[in-house]
């Protein structure tokens, strides 16, 4: 099973746990990505994410699908946040089963690397000092 | 010589893009030769000379029809173009 | 922050999440340990876990500090269950954050794994032909 | 010669442990001699002949005072001593 979502309301761990969860799966392995209060050393304030929603969510489907087939997992769930995020708030949640435990956390683990290298969506950082878009400029 | 008659190309522009054009959508006026077919190597100059500021980034993807595109793949009038900046997602 | 915790009750993947979670970090893993319905080719109808209590604790919070000063984790959950489970039941939850994300993923691999190694708790599966301790016969 | 007097020592059982001694707690009473002071090692030989079933399991461990023992470690009467079969929890 694959489960993969953009939205602009808050995520929820229980519910994506929910979804992978599974009486053939002894191991559920999930991350989730918060805002932090800094980056790089600079305080942030709030976030925005802008994504190419249609493009995003080709591109989170090819990733779930391939971290399943290449890792062996029985469902995969990734849900991303896009809009207007505070400090605490969960950007992505990555929700990942499988018989074995190994392959749950090898599968996480490689799903969020991916999404970070390809997904486009894009992140804008509110500090005291002005507004960033993130990995935008040298 | 008769003048090639010029595609309108449409991009769209997200996150840093949309600041640097001001818009969620830009059009670029591209000519296909048929001994130079246009291409997206053709796109991504013609948007630098028209938005020098994209020169400033690290780098920039293009996407077409919703998938990375690249230099090489042609581009017809139809295709959905769109400016893809360092993502930064998760 | 460390919270170590055996429980009769049912565990929940939101309240471990909550206890990690932290504006400083953006990384948090967790591993879920599930009852499945089979176990090395053998219907499982039903579990129940023994275990030596204090000493469990006390291996559970040796395990989850030396997780934390080895790989550099902000927080720490580390819930087991005892007592009667069912099929689906959730019999472990390891919650960890961290400011980078790879240390997230590697330390909470490890804490299960140690876990599984160490820690004095003891399953007994129920099958359709008998109950059966897990691991104690060749 | 003078007998040297026994000592009780406690064992708690858990796991196959508690089914294999039908109990949650077993005595053993093991003597400990000047020349020969009172190990884990005795503790361990005594269960075995007390309770044979015990060599049937892959392995089992002691602990004492809640933390693994190793065989040479030496056992006073006020010792917490548990069996520890195979674990499997998580």
């Amino acid at each position: 099973m694959l489960d993969i979502d953009l939205s602009d309301s808050p995520l929820s761990v229980d519910h994506c746990y929910g979804k992978v969860q599974d009486p053939s799966c002894g191991g559920i392995c999930l991350f989730v990505g918060t805002i932090r209060n800094h980056s790089k050393g600079e305080p942030v304030v709030r976030l925005e994410f802008d994504s190419y929603a249609p493009m995003a969510l080709k591109e989170m489907r090819r990733i779930a699908g391939q971290a399943k087939e290449q890792f062996g997992l029985t469902s995969v769930v990734l849900h991303h946040r896009v809009g207007k995020l505070a400090i605490g708030d969960i950007a992505v949640i990555i929700a990942v089963s499988s018989a074995h435990r190994a392959a749950a956390f090898d599968g996480c683990e490689w799903i969020i690397d991916e999404l970070k290298k390809d997904v486009p969506i894009w992140k804008k950082e509110f500090r005291p000092d002005g507004s960033y878009w993130v990995n935008a400029r040298p | 010589m008769t003048e090639t008659p010029t595609i309108a190309i449409q991009l769209l522009c997200f996150g840093i893009a949309r600041d640097l054009t001001a818009a969620p959508e830009i059009t670029l006026h591209l000519r296909s030769r048929p001994d130079d077919p246009l291409t997206i190597a053709h796109v991504r100059k013609a948007l630098l000379e028209s938005y020098p500021a994209f020169g400033d980034l690290v780098s920039f993807a293009i996407a077409r029809n919703e998938a990375y595109a690249r230099d090489a793949d042609p581009v017809v009038a139809t295709d959905v173009l769109a400016i893809i900046p360092p993502v930064s997602g998760g």
